[in-house]
Formats: structure tokens, sequence, C-alpha cells
């Protein structure tokens, strides 16, 4: 990380955040009040909470910070935006900060919800709408074939409920819901990525 | 004056009529109390109550009344009569409205009637109508001593409100400190960057104006006189001195930085790179526009760090601390705003704003959100030392939200001092310790007063002041200070305070040509009277006077200096042979009351309880009292007193002497938070009964017949158990053995 | 009453608070001309309200007795009372205010004697105990009111009521015919002392102020702990009457927050350092106080006091502001939930009673002023206009030293633009 | 009462066959009865959802949100968008909200619009079902067609996140929104106190931090029970998904005896309009509401 040796308190960190991250311009507005931390509902799985990460931030925590599994614990429940008196879209913040430690690789590895989010964007990607089935299939498998059959298993009696309701179709397998212009789809994203890489100087 | 013609009015209004036989008061008037007139009416305060009252004003030329009706801090407007002596006797709240409404309390509610008004009776008599001081002087220019930002508004502001200044400054040039900053903390919306001092508009202005005459290179080298009359010695530079008479002063001599290098733990003096706030404007001043500079080898500063809190909020002297105890207020803005000038000029300098507790109140968190968006970091963390390394400087600090210890590497320290006072001598250290100091105090107004040469200092050094609702009274009439002399303060601030000081001082010259007092009794025409041929020089009333208004001529005779009198009484109080009076309060108003009560012999079983009560606080709460009927003994008779520091013990002697059985005296509170409005009444009152208990011994009483207590004006519920409970004690100890020999 | 009681060289001072009582003192103490308008039936303000001061602990009604003291022996000070400010026209030294009168029911000849009060039996909610408990519609405002007048309650004026307190009023100072009147006065320049008011705590939702009854405010807890208050001066929970030993107090209730008031309003931190020791002294060593904070703001000598009561150890600070509050439905106690941020611990902490420390809102918000009037970003006075000046707490959020000082000063301002008048008229 | 109409966006979950569709279902009913007509967006694509962001970052997802915009602009010009699930209305919103206060941001995403040779212009707002419930039509007009009311039928109106922060409904509040209960009580329902209105179910961690969410949901259905619910109502697909859905595995996982029907505010509407359980989705139920389907059979 030499490129990204940063002194401590000195502000390198805070900004490569304010270019890089999503909102990260917002860091700085923090007064450590704490409210954010106090407000989210899987406080106690945050490791470090919002406020604090704010503060790692500007002491030029960059390791400590992007591979911590804190922001991954977001519900994007939006308490801590609410009631944050400085309206910091903390929310934001933690996805923000979340998606350039994973473009950056240093997100902790197997991160379940980071595995998570990947599955699904890649799934809804594909044809521009989510398929639930084999989203769902995908993350039973996703921890190896074995653990993915007892997941599947463990699940059976919720999925074959679902299928009575009518709530999961197991013909979506074989294809199911998408857009019809899914080249144009794919097309935009792709270019949104190659505007977004380039201005976060992110590798491809 | 005209011949004393004297009248009694008996109200049975509000009930009063109901409970106590008012023809029966009007008889005890018009026998005992020798009244001339006296009559009864079902409603005094309405029209024709108040309209009979001035009829006997003018066709009767009566001149001195008593009104046996509410109390007296009830109906004010209905009974004013301007140039008649008038006295009243607290029927309503406290009799009738004091007393359990039963047959069997009938009796002695009708006695406590009676008493009030023989009491009213004899006080009324011995009142004159205060004509005011003869000795007024009505010099309305007034001098200001100090020339920064706090004593050019004071100039400045009283100047245009027409008065004549005078402003003594003792540097070449007017502006003070603030001529040193680059900018200052903005005092308007949006509050968001730092804006033009205007000190040199402001000097100009001073300068300029046809009403300011201004002294540079100059000090007080001698004040003397008193409101309306002040006469100031300035020594200039030069050697010669002029004399300036004035009516009134403002003290605006600012503040000192708090000595940096009592921090060498901070790093001040161990590396050029450690600067104070002061110390840092120079810098950005020098820097003149192009990037500031690093002192040790004029590299360009890439990276700044505000220490908060330097030598400040540390712990008290008295337990071990060794910096200033308190905190300066705008240290925390004057840092955001230093911080500005760095992120303004090149947003890449990283700036860190270390505290404990931010302290932006009001708008100023606008600032610091602004401070914030500039892109100032700001971390709560304590500092624990400074080192040098290199042209950098290190801060080992422990980051209290991550709470680890930490380091931080910076080109530039800036220390966040305190502000000291340049309040002059602390008159209260006597004078052989200032012998042991190696640095002498240096007095600033060098007062020619018997108590000391500069104003009395309240708390941390700064100048004397009640702080919470009368934030301009000092223990030195017509002399205010303003500014951070009184307490630390900003520039928008100071600019206010200044502005009230000067208020205050025009306030003063007004009242002291028309002969009247000051703030609390600010309009009491009365004033101190001293016979001087039965004085004994015993110099009590000048030492013990809370304001300093009596000196000592040559003759060690006590010399008034009425326009300085704040009319509290305290020199009455001391007197011991009871030469000092006031006209319509004295040793004789009270001390006839006392004498006048009807005195139930020993085997009656009704006790008398004398209760001298601060007019200002525990009257009202006696008064409040009897608007919530809470009813207390009807064995006692109260006697409302300027203040407990005007009671002379004279009367406590003769109340005893008198067959009186017991005596309460009610004040305020005393010490470090006193709540006695002339500041120094209670605790003399105190200070002298201490010394009670022998004079009781030596007449063979029990020391219980004379107790003290402070009593607040919320005291509502007490008041009443405490007078309960006193005469409870007296039935316990018994009947005084005194009485039938008066 | 007509205009002629008031001349170019009359100052107006709106407000009958601690500053504007004081502004008009100053001022008439100096010789001027003043009429002190005040919308309620006594002055005397928030400050009235106050059980006692920081850091003191002093009662505020000692100063105000001296105020009213000083007002009584002033003939230059015209009080008005139930007069608010309608409308003012004009330029610097030749004002024309238009005042409203509301109608007292009760005329100059009230004694104070409380016989109205007795003859009604309609009780309403008492504003000097914001609510708290209820007096009789027939009521003094409290027990220092000036003027000493009782004031009828316009709900029972038109019923049995009204006309029982008028049979009792043996002194006729009883007008049930009173109406609003309008009156219009010459003024040279005017002082705004408006004032301000706490800021409407049911809108910080997450405390549940609207939902809690545990939950209260700091300008009720003063009230509570008064011995003249609702309470008696006893400390109880409004729930159920518990003792509240353990008592909870929210800094930056509003205060310091974009979502409600954007300014720190100064005087919360040293007002709750100060209810602190009501509990205290309510319950000695048994005493449990909690101060969540995000910073002390104890400046100047309020430092000392700040030290003492840290040195308390019935007071413990937590750096923290509290993310929500909820009222256990079993026990009645409010839980407080947050984390404290120095070094990170999560709380979720029970106490008998949560008391938010409200921040200051100007009163003038919402109000149509003159034009020439601007208000700052919080809605404080940033600058009056000519002839005109803000006073106290009008003008930011003051404690009353400062507010004292900031009046003092107005009215010298006020006196400037007379007396230059005054010159010019003589020239 | 005048016809109303909408550019409808119903989202993934409430595509036929998938986990809200029985929403869907109950939406279209409710709509008829209301006589508002919802015309669904062509080729409407997802929203990306509160879970996109990690790999999808911040560009893409707004693209992805824009071209929902810009297709309803093209092909359903001058109607308001109208979204039943919470994070479609959210993301859209967040999105309307980002372009129209960034030119940067606007600049970038209609470059990649471009690639889809769509535009977003901006001109479209975008509403919640319930928005145009209570705001269009109002709480009266939604009390006229109550055919059978839901007399006796205790529910707890459970708000969750998405419909009500950061943005919510106008005129509610963060921490104590009452509108769903003022839905049930205008289909003549009883609403109960219920604590846990505005808690998160653990949203879309319930796949990856399942023990996290799932103790989420157990307070949920818990306090449902604790303040005497018989049924939890949502506005939100996942809400209702999660906290029904999980019920057997909290019961098996911790031996509780969760049976609590979890339904959306549409199909209480429906049965109270006097549809029939088919129509109001409640075929759709892993856990029967047999009250409703009883009143609904009356």
């Amino acid at each position: 990380m030499s490129e990204h040796a940063v002194a401590p308190y000195r502000n390198d960190f805070l900004r490569e955040v304010e270019k890089n991250v999503e909102e990260g311009h917002w860091v700085k507005m923090c007064m450590q009040c704490g409210v954010c931390a106090g407000s989210c509902p899987l406080g106690n799985a945050w490791a470090h909470p919002p406020q604090e990460i704010f503060m790692m931030i500007r002491a030029g925590k960059r390791e400590e910070v992007l591979t911590s599994d804190s922001m991954w614990m977001c519900t994007s429940c939006y308490n801590c935006i609410v009631r944050c008196p400085r309206q910091l879209p903390i929310t934001h913040i933690m996805h923000g900060l979340a998606n350039y430690a994973h473009r950056l690789g240093l997100a902790p590895k197997g991160q379940p919800t980071q595995a998570t989010a990947t599955l699904f964007w890649n799934n809804l990607i594909k044809k521009g709408r989510v398929n639930e089935l084999t989203f769902s299939l995908a993350l039973y498998f996703k921890d190896g074939f074995v653990q993915g059959i007892k997941n599947a298993l463990g699940m059976q009696s919720i999925g074959l409920g679902l299928m009575k309701a009518k709530r999961l179709n197991p013909m979506e397998i074989l294809g199911g819901h998408g857009v019809k212009d899914q080249s144009g789809l794919q097309a935009m994203i792709a270019k949104a990525r190659e505007i977004e890489d380039r201005k976060k100087g992110f590798s491809k | 004056m005209a011949e004393m013609k004297t009248a009694a009015y008996i109200c049975s209004g509000c009930g009063i009529g109901e409970r106590v036989s008012t023809a029966q008061m009007a008889k005890v008037a018009q026998k005992e109390g020798k009244m001339a007139l006296v009559r009864e009416h079902a409603c005094l305060c309405d029209e024709s109550g108040v309209q009979a009252i001035r009829d006997d004003i003018e066709k009767e030329a009566v001149t001195h009344i008593v009104i046996a009706a509410c109390s007296r801090r009830a109906k004010t407007e209905a009974f004013n009569f301007p140039g008649i002596a008038m006295s009243r006797a607290n029927i309503r709240e406290g009799v009738i409205w004091s007393q359990p409404d039963d047959a069997d309390r009938a009796e002695t509610t009708q006695e406590m009637a009676d008493d009030y008004v023989r009491m009213g009776c004899a006080e009324v008599k011995k009142m004159k109508v205060p004509e005011g001081n003869p000795n007024r002087a009505s010099n309305k220019r007034i001098l200001v001593v100090g020339g920064g930002v706090s004593g050019m508004t004071a100039a400045l502001e009283m100047a245009d409100a027409g008065y004549d200044t005078v402003l003594v400054e003792k540097s070449a040039a007017l502006g003070g400190w603030s001529a040193q900053l680059v900018k200052r903390v903005p005092s308007k919306q949006p509050y968001a960057d730092p804006a033009d001092t205007g000190i040199a508009e402001l000097a100009a202005k001073v300068s300029g104006h046809k009403h300011i005459k201004v002294y540079l290179n100059a000090v007080i080298a001698q004040t003397n006189g008193a409101p309306g009359r002040f006469s100031v010695d300035i020594a200039q530079e030069s050697g010669a001195t002029v004399t300036e008479e004035v009516g009134a002063l403002i003290q605006a001599t600012g503040f000192t930085p708090y000595d940096m290098m009592q921090l060498p733990e901070l790093g001040a003096g161990k590396s050029p790179n450690v600067v104070d706030q002061l110390g840092l404007e120079k810098l950005v001043k020098a820097a003149n526009g192009s990037p500031v500079k690093r002192p040790s080898d004029d590299g360009e500063v890439k990276s700044v760090v505000f220490i908060q809190c330097a030598g400040q909020r540390d712990e008290a002297m008295e337990s071990g601390g060794r910096h200033l105890p308190y905190c300066s207020g705008h240290c925390c803005a004057t840092s955001i705003k230093q911080a500005m000038y760095f992120k303004d000029a090149n947003p890449d300098i990283d700036t860190m704003v270390m505290y404990t507790d931010l302290r932006v109140p009001g708008t100023g968190e606008d600032f610091y959100r602004s401070g914030q968006q500039k892109g100032v970091i700001f971390t709560k963390g304590k500092t624990a030392s400074v080192e040098a390394s290199g042209n950098a400087c290190k801060v080992n600090f422990k980051d209290l939200i991550l709470n680890e210890d930490a380091t931080i590497e910076a080109d530039l320290v800036v220390l966040a001092t305190g502000m000291v006072a340049n309040s002059g001598m602390n008159i209260d250290i006597p004078e052989e310790e200032v012998a042991k100091m190696e640095v002498k105090p240096v007095s600033i107004l060098n007062l020619n007063y018997r108590q000391g040469k500069d104003m009395p200092q309240l708390k941390n050094g700064f100048a004397d002041s009640h702080f919470i609702c009368f934030p301009y009274e000092t223990r030195r009439t017509g002399i205010y200070a303003a500014g951070p002399v009184r307490r630390p303060m900003d520039m928008t601030q100071a600019i206010e305070d200044a502005t009230g000081a000067a208020m205050k001082a025009i306030q003063a010259v007004e009242n002291a040509s028309l002969g009247r007092a000051a703030h609390p009794r600010a309009g009491d025409l009365s004033y101190p009277i001293v016979r001087l041929e039965g004085c004994t020089q015993c110099k009590r009333c000048t030492v013990e006077c809370p304001f300093g208004a009596i000196d000592e001529d040559e003759k060690r005779f006590p010399v008034f200096n009425e326009s300085r009198c704040r009319r509290c009484g305290t020199c009455m109080g001391a007197c011991p042979v009871r030469v000092i009076s006031f006209e319509n309060y004295s040793v004789d108003t009270v001390g006839m009351q006392i004498k006048s009560v009807d005195m139930p012999d020993e085997f009656s079983e009704k006790p008398r309880i004398l209760i001298l009560a601060c007019e200002n606080d525990a009257y009202p709460a006696l008064d409040m009292a009897g608007m919530q009927r809470r009813s207390y003994s009807a064995f006692v008779r109260i006697v409302p007193v300027r203040c407990l520091g005007s009671v002379n013990t004279i009367w406590i002697t003769d109340a005893l002497n008198g067959g009186w059985d017991g005596v309460m005296m009610m004040g305020c509170k005393k010490g470090d938070d006193y709540q006695c409005h002339f500041v120094k009444g209670s605790e003399m009152a105190s200070y002298r009964m201490s010394k009670v208990d022998d004079t009781l011994k030596q007449m063979g009483l029990e020391t219980e017949r004379v107790a003290s207590y402070e009593v607040a004006i919320t005291d509502i519920e007490r008041v009443p158990q405490l007078i309960d409970e006193y005469a409870a004690k007296i039935k316990e100890i018994g009947m005084s053995p005194m009485k039938g020999f008066a | 009453m007509s205009a002629s009681i008031a001349t170019s060289q009359t100052i107006l001072v709106v407000g009958g608070g601690i500053s504007g009582m004081t502004a008009a003192l100053e001022a008439a103490e100096c010789g001027k001309q003043v009429i002190l308008a005040e919308k309620l039936p006594t002055l005397g303000g928030r400050t009235a309200q106050l059980y006692r001061y920081f850091p003191k602990m002093c009662h505020p009604t000692c100063g105000l007795e001296i105020n009213l003291r000083r007002l009584k022996g002033n003939r230059n000070v015209r009080v008005l009372t139930m007069a608010e400010v309608s409308a003012i026209s004009g330029t610097r030294g030749d004002y024309t205010a238009t005042l409203k009168i509301a109608p007292r029911y009760v005329n100059e000849k009230c004694t104070g004697c409380g016989d109205c009060s007795k003859a009604v039996s309609a009780e309403i909610p008492n504003p000097y105990n914001y609510g708290l408990d209820k007096m009789k519609a027939a009521y003094l405002p409290h027990g220092m009111a000036y003027p000493q007048r009782y004031v009828l309650d316009p709900a029972i004026v038109g019923t049995p009521d009204g006309e029982a307190a008028k049979a009792a009023c043996k002194v006729g100072a009883i007008d049930l015919g009173m109406r609003e009147e309008t009156i219009e006065l010459k003024v040279g320049a005017v002082v705004w002392a408006t004032g301000w008011k706490p800021y409407d705590a049911a809108k910080i939702q997450p405390y549940g102020y609207d939902r809690f009854a545990n939950v209260i405010t700091s300008v009720e807890f003063e009230r509570m702990c008064d011995p003249h208050g609702p309470t008696g001066g006893k400390i109880l929970r409004p729930s159920d009457g518990k003792e509240a030993k353990n008592v909870a107090f929210i800094q930056c209730a509003g205060s310091r927050d974009e979502n409600h008031l954007r300014h720190c309003s100064r005087i919360c931190c040293m007002a709750s350092l100060k209810q602190t020791q009501y509990v205290r002294e309510a319950w000695g060593d048994d005493a449990k106080s909690t101060i969540y904070y995000i910073d002390i703001r104890a400046i100047d000598r309020f430092e000392d006091f700040y030290r003492m009561v840290q040195r308390d150890a019935t007071v413990s600070f937590i750096k923290s502001k509290v993310a929500k509050i909820v009222q256990d439905e079993k026990t009645g106690d409010v839980v407080l939930h947050g984390v404290n941020t120095e070094g990170y611990q999560r709380y979720a902490t029970p106490h008998d009673l949560a008391v938010l420390a409200v921040g200051m809102e100007p009163s003038i918000k919402g109000v149509k002023l003159p034009d020439d009037i601007v208000l700052d970003s919080s809605g404080f006075i940033e600058t009056a206009g000519d002839g005109m000046f803000s006073a106290g707490c009008a003008t930011n959020a003051l404690d009353v030293n400062r507010a004292v000082q900031n009046a003092t000063a107005a009215s010298l301002r006020a006196i400037q633009v007379i007396n230059k008048t005054a010159n010019v008229e003589a020239a | 009462m005048a016809k109303k109409e909408y550019a409808f966006y119903p989202g993934c979950s409430s595509q036929k066959g998938a986990s809200a569709s029985n929403y869907l279902t109950s939406v279209n009913a409710m709509c008829d009865k209301l006589d508002v007509t919802i015309t669904e967006i062509p080729d409407w694509n997802c929203c990306g959802a509160s879970i996109g962001y990690a790999e999808g970052g911040e560009l893409p997802r707004l693209a992805l949100s824009a071209r929902n915009f810009a297709l309803a602009e093209t092909h359903l010009p001058g109607k308001q968008m109208v979204a039943t699930c919470a994070a479609c209305w959210l993301a859209q919103r967040e999105v309307k909200e980002r372009l129209d206060h960034s030119e940067v941001l606007l600049k970038e995403t209609n470059e990649a619009l471009a690639a889809a040779g769509l535009q977003y212009q901006g001109t479209t707002p975008i509403r919640h079902m319930v928005e145009v419930l209570i705001e269009d039509l109002g709480y009266d007009a939604l009390k006229q067609p109550v055919v059978k009311p839901l007399e006796g039928i205790k529910f707890a109106g459970y708000v969750g996140c998405q419909t009500n922060r950061p943005f919510g409904i106008a005129g509610e509040s963060f921490e104590n929104p009452v509108y769903l209960d003022k839905l049930v009580e205008t289909v003549g329902g009883e609403a109960v106190p219920y604590d846990q209105k505005v808690a998160c179910c653990g949203g879309a961690l319930a796949f990856s931090e399942p023990e996290k969410s799932q103790k989420q949901i157990r307070d949920i259905v818990e306090s449902a029970y604790d303040h005497g619910a018989e049924m939890i109502v949502t506005p939100c697909p996942l809400c209702q998904a999660n906290v029904e859905i999980y019920q057997s595995e909290i019961n098996k996982k911790q031996g509780t005896k969760f049976s609590m029907p979890v339904l959306y505010y549409s199909q209480l509407m429906t049965i109270a309009y006097g549809g029939s359980a088919k129509e109001a989705g409640l075929d759709g139920q892993l856990i029967r509401a047999t009250k409703l389907e009883e009143i609904a059979k009356k």
C-alpha cells in the first residue's frame, strides 16, 4: 500500500474518500454526536459505527477502514440519515465506502453481504430484472455445491411454500422475466461503469 | 420645610374591616400615635380614598401620613404623594392574611393591627422628606481608560449620545490587541467567513469626533472625587500631568494573553514553530497575502494544529491548578477563524483543531459548520505534549473518540491560551503580602479612595460586577468596567458590553447631577447625614461601607462622598455612637417603632418578637406568605430594613431592654455566591451579630433571644415555619425578665 | 388611552421580560420617557418562571423584585400589559406604533384581594407552570405578578362564572364589557425585547415527548423543582407520581440540529448542570443524574460550576446524542438508547425521568414584523432598522447576564436617537 | 370520483410468480374498485434495490432508475410514475433527487442512457401507491367503496423503513407514522398500538446475515402478538416477505409458535371493497389470513 501510505491525522485519506466515495465529501461535516451509531438496527454488529469510521477517515486509518466489515452491516433502514443533526447521508456514505473497498479488492474476503450483493447485481444486469429463483439458488451454492444442497434443503419448506403460493416459479429457471432491450440495457450499464471507473481511477 | 402635620388613614377594605376593628385602630392612631387627623375608609386605594388624602394634603396642609392598609409593595400607583412623608402599616398581608380567621386568634390579631398602627405613627413622625444630596455635582463628561475596541466603542457611543468624552490610552496608538488581528470572527450572517476588524475605521471615527478628546501614551496618575465630580490626573509620556474633570469613568483596560511560556509541555519556547493565537496573527500579517512561513526555516506551512484550552480550564489554584481555571470563551471560534486563514488561501494545507469541548455558542455553530465545510478537521483529543522535531512539531495526544494515543506532525502549532484581565491591583490582598511579591501589582485607576486604588475584583482577577441580574454594578459607584477586563469575551461581546457600560456611565452622571442614588436604590433622594461633633473617629463606617464611599480627612474624621453612596445604610448600622442617619431612614425611625409597641407584661403569655427583615428579599417573602394565607405567630412585629447591614445593634439592645422577648434578623445569603444587593451588607451584619452574644450575657439574657437567618425571597413556606419555631423556642425559654423596667 | 401620552421623545420597549424591563428602566433612570408593552398580563417573562439561576443558585424573583421596585418608583415608565404591537410605521425619531390591547376584564380598581378567584369554579391550564397544573379562570398570574391585578380568562366571560366573579368583587374592579382596543403611539425609537420560547419538543420525534409522559422539557422541570410549582417542588414522574431519583438530561434537544434549530442555544448546558443540583438537593446521595451531551459549553467562570458538578458523585456525563427514547410500558421507566462516542460503548439505560434541554427559539419567529427588521438564519433579529433595536434573546441565544448586558446597550442606542431628535428639534 | 391515471412501475418482486405477486394481484383489484388506472411502464427494469450498491456503484445505479424514468417519459408522457414496492419507489426518488441537483451526474447519466438510446428529462414525478391513496384520493374517498368492513380484526401496522425514511409520506413522522393505522381504520379494522412499526426487518441482509435479521423479525412479530394483533399489515414487499417467510425458520430454531399472517394494505382494501380472496391475493399467503378469507366469503 506504499502509494497510499498516509500520515496519521493528515488529510490524504480524507481527500481520497471525498474524491472516490459516493457522498464522501460529507465525511468532514460529522461532529461526533454518535446518533447514527445509536440508531442502527444492527448496531451491535458494527465493529466501528459510522461516526467512528468518519473519525478514522480523518485520522488516516485507510487500511482499517477499507478492510472493515462494518459498513457491510448496513440494512439501508435510513434511521441514521433522518436523525443526523448535520444531515449527512450516512447510509449512502456507508454504501459508497463498501463499494469503494469492494472495487479496490480490500473488502474482507467472503463477506456474506458482499457476496450476496455481487450475485444480486450480476443476476439483475443479466436480464435487467431480478430472477428470484436463480438468485436464491446462486445464493445457496455460493459456498460450494455441498453447502449449497444443505442450504437449499434447509430452505426447502419455504421454497415449496412459496411455490404453492405461486410466489416462486420453478419455470423461471428456464429464463423467466427480463427486459426486451437487454443489449441496450447492458450497453448503458457498461457505459456508466466505464465513466465511473475513469472518474474514480478503478482498474477494470 | 413646612410645619409637620400628621394624618393616619385606616382602610377597612379587602376584608380588613371584617377581621379587625378599624375604629379601635383609629383610636390608637389618635390617642397613642398622636395623629392630628385620623380617617377611616372602606377602600382607601380607590379614587375617593386617594382623593380624600389629596384633599387633606391640599386643604389641611398634611405633610406626614400613615396608610394602614396593604403592604408597601402593593398599590404603589395609588399611594403616591410626592413631597409627603409616608409610612405604610401592613394590615392586609402582614396581619389579616397571615393570621388564621379563628375566634381565638381575634384578640391577638387586633393587637397586631394596633401595633402596626403605633409603629407607623412612630416612624412617620421621625421621617423627613428627602431633598437630595446637597453636594451634588453635575459634571457630565465621562472618562474612558483604555483605547482598545471596548474603550473606543464606549467613547464613541457616549459621544454619539451627546456626551463629551475623554479617552486615555497607555500605548502610542488606538486599537489595542484587536488592531493586531488580520480579521475577526464574523458577527453577521451567514457567519461563514472571517470579517474585517473595522478597527482602523473605528479609531479614525474616535480621533475625529468632536465630543472625544484622546490622550495617547498616557496613564491615570490619580483619581479623586465621586460621580459628578471626579478629577483625574493624567500622566503623559512627556512627564507632564493634566487634570481632567469628569462625572464618571469607564475602565476598559482589556486583557493580556496568558503567558504561553508557562506551557513548556506544549512546546512553548521549545520550538519557534509553536505560537499563541496572537503570534499566529502576526505571522499571517507578516506573510501579507503570500503563503505563511514556518518561523524555524521560512519553509511554507503545509500543516497546522490548533490546541484549544492551552493553559485554560485548569483546576482552581486552591486545588493545585497551575494555569487559568476558567474558559476564555472566544478561543474556539478564533482558532476556526485562523484555520480559515490557511484553508481560504490554499485548501491543500491541513488544519486540525484539537479540542475537548468545542464552544461556539449561538450562531457560532454556523461558523463551526463553515469551518468544516472548508475542510478544517476537528479532533476531540487531549494534548499530552508537543515536541520539536526538526522543522516540524510532533503533537502527542489522546484521541478521545478512537480512545487511543496518537501523534500528528505539523509545521505549525498554535496554542489557544486564555485572557488575563488587566484589572490593576487586587485591593483585597493585604499590604504585607503585596510587600512580599517580587512583581509589584500596578494600579490602573489610582483611586484616592480609603478602601484602595482600584476596583474590587470579583473572581479570577476580573473586575467587580454582580454577574447575573445587574452585570454592570460594581462596588465603585460611577466607575464601570467594560470588555475583557470584566469577563473574558470576544469582539462582538466587547462592543455590546462597552455600549452597556457607556449607558451606565451616562446614567451615573445624570443621577449624580440630580443628587439621586444609583442602583439599586435608583432615584432615592435620601443621603447619609453625619453629626461629626458626635463622631469618635472609630473608622468603622469608612471600613465597612461596601462601596468605598467614605474617606477620612487629615483629622481622621469620615468624609462622606454622597454620590458614591448607594444608600444601603451599612454606615448607619456600623456607627457605635449613632451619628449617621438618612432623612427618611434613621436610628430613630426604626428605634421609635420598636419603642412604640404595646408591651404585655411577663404574665400575659404574649411574648413579643421583633423581626428586622431585609426589604429586598425577606420582606417580600413574608408578604407572599400572607398572599398565600400561610399563617405565623401573632407575637411577631416586622420592621423592614434597607439591608441587614443597616441594622444598628442599639435597636437590638433597646428592644431587649424594652422587654421584647426575642429578635429575629432576616437577611440575604452572604459569601461567594452572595445575594445581598449591597454585596457586603449581610456579611457585615453577621459579623456584628457574632459579637452580640456578649452583650446579651452582660444583660443576663439567653443568647437565643437574638437569632439571625439567611432568607431568600422564595422562602415563602419556610419563613412562617422559622417564625413559629422561634416563637416556640421563646415560649420554652420563657418571657423576658426585662419587662416593665423600660 | 390616547397617543398624547407618547411623543417623538418616547422610547417604546416591546416585551416585558428581564431584557425589556432592563432596557426600559435604564433609559427611564436617565430621565427618558418609556412605554413598556408586554403581551401577557404580567411583567417578568421567562426568568420569572425559573426556579434558580446558574451559577449562583440564587432566585430570579430576587432580581425581579429589585426591578419592580425600580419600576414602581419611577414615573418615566408607563407599563401596558396584554398589549401587542400590531404595526409600526414611520422612521427614526418619528414612528407610529399601533398596539392591540386585549381585554383583562379587570380594571385598575383591583386590589388583588382574590375574592373573584374564590368565586369562580372553572379551571384552566396554568401557563406559568407550562400547563403542568390547573388554576382558577380568575387568577393572578403568579406571586410576583406586576401589575398586581387579577385576570379573567375570556372563556368565562358571558358564563355564570364571569357573573360570579363580578358579584364577588367588592370594589367594582371586574368589567365584563371590556373589548380589545387599538391604540396608536408616537415614539422616537423602538426596542424589540420580544425574547424566546422553548422549542416545541414534540417535533423531536425520537424522544417521544408527545408519546411518553416521563419525557419532559427543561423548562417544565424548572417549574417542577420550584417549591411553588405544580408538584410543590417534589421531583415526581408525571406517569405515576413516583419519586424520580434517576434523571437523564438530554442536551441539544432541538439545538445544533439542522432538522430543528441551527444554532446552539447557549444556556442549556448550564441549565442542565444546575438542574442536576436540584436532583441532588432533593435526594442526596440517592440522586442519580446523567447528562448526555455533545460538547459541554460552560464558558468563562461557569467552568468552575462545571468542575464542581463533575466532582459530584451523583452526576455522570456521557458524550452522546441520544438516538431514541422508549418508555417501558410496564415499569414506566424511560429507556435511552445510544452510543457513548468516547471509546464506543452502546447503552440502553433506564431512567425514572428524561429531561430534554430544549433550545431557545426566538418568539418573533413567524410574527409579521416591520420590513426593516432583518432576521438571521435562526430567526433572531440581526438588524432592526435605523431607529429600532433588538435587545436580549430577540437578538441571540443569551443567558440572563448577557441578555441584560445587551438590553442595556440597546437602551443607549435608543437614547442616541431620542437625543439626536431632541437636538434637531431644539436647533 | 374523478378517474386517475398513472404510469405503473411494479418492480421485480411483483411480477407474476415472484415473491410479491399477490401484492400486484391485490393492487390491481384495489385500483379497479377505486377507478384508478395504472399502465405498466413498457420494458421497465430493476431499480438496483438497496443491495445493488456494492457491485453496482453509483452511476450504474443512477442509470438503472433513470432508464425507468426515461421510458415513462417517452411512452407515458405527462403521467406520474407510481411504484408499489418501497425499494423501487425509494431508489427512483433518490435518483431523481440526485440527478435534479447535480449537473455532473445528470450529464454522465444521460451519457450512459444514450447507449440505450434514451434520455432523462426529469419531468416525471415518482409516487408511492400509498401517497396516491392518501394524497390524491384521500381517506374519505377510500372509505366510500367499503362494503365489508373488517370489523373485529386487530392489525399491527408495520410501516418498516423505506416508505418512511428518508422521505416518508408527507405529514407523517419518522418515528410514529400513522397512515397505515388510518388505512386499517378506514376499512373498518382495528389498529393496535405497536412499538415496532418502524423497526427494520433486516432488509436484504435476510439473505446474507440471517441470524441478525431474524432477530429483528422476531421482535417485530413478537411485539405484534404482545399488543394483541391478529395480523400484520405492511406497504413493503421485502418487509412482507421477510416477516412472513422466516416465521417458520424462527419457530424451528427458537421454538416459538409464530403464525402471524402478514398482509399488504391493498389486500385489506380489496377484501373490504368486496373483492374475492383470490382477487386480494390471499391465496398467496404462506400463513393464511383465515379471518379475512371468512369476511371475503360473506
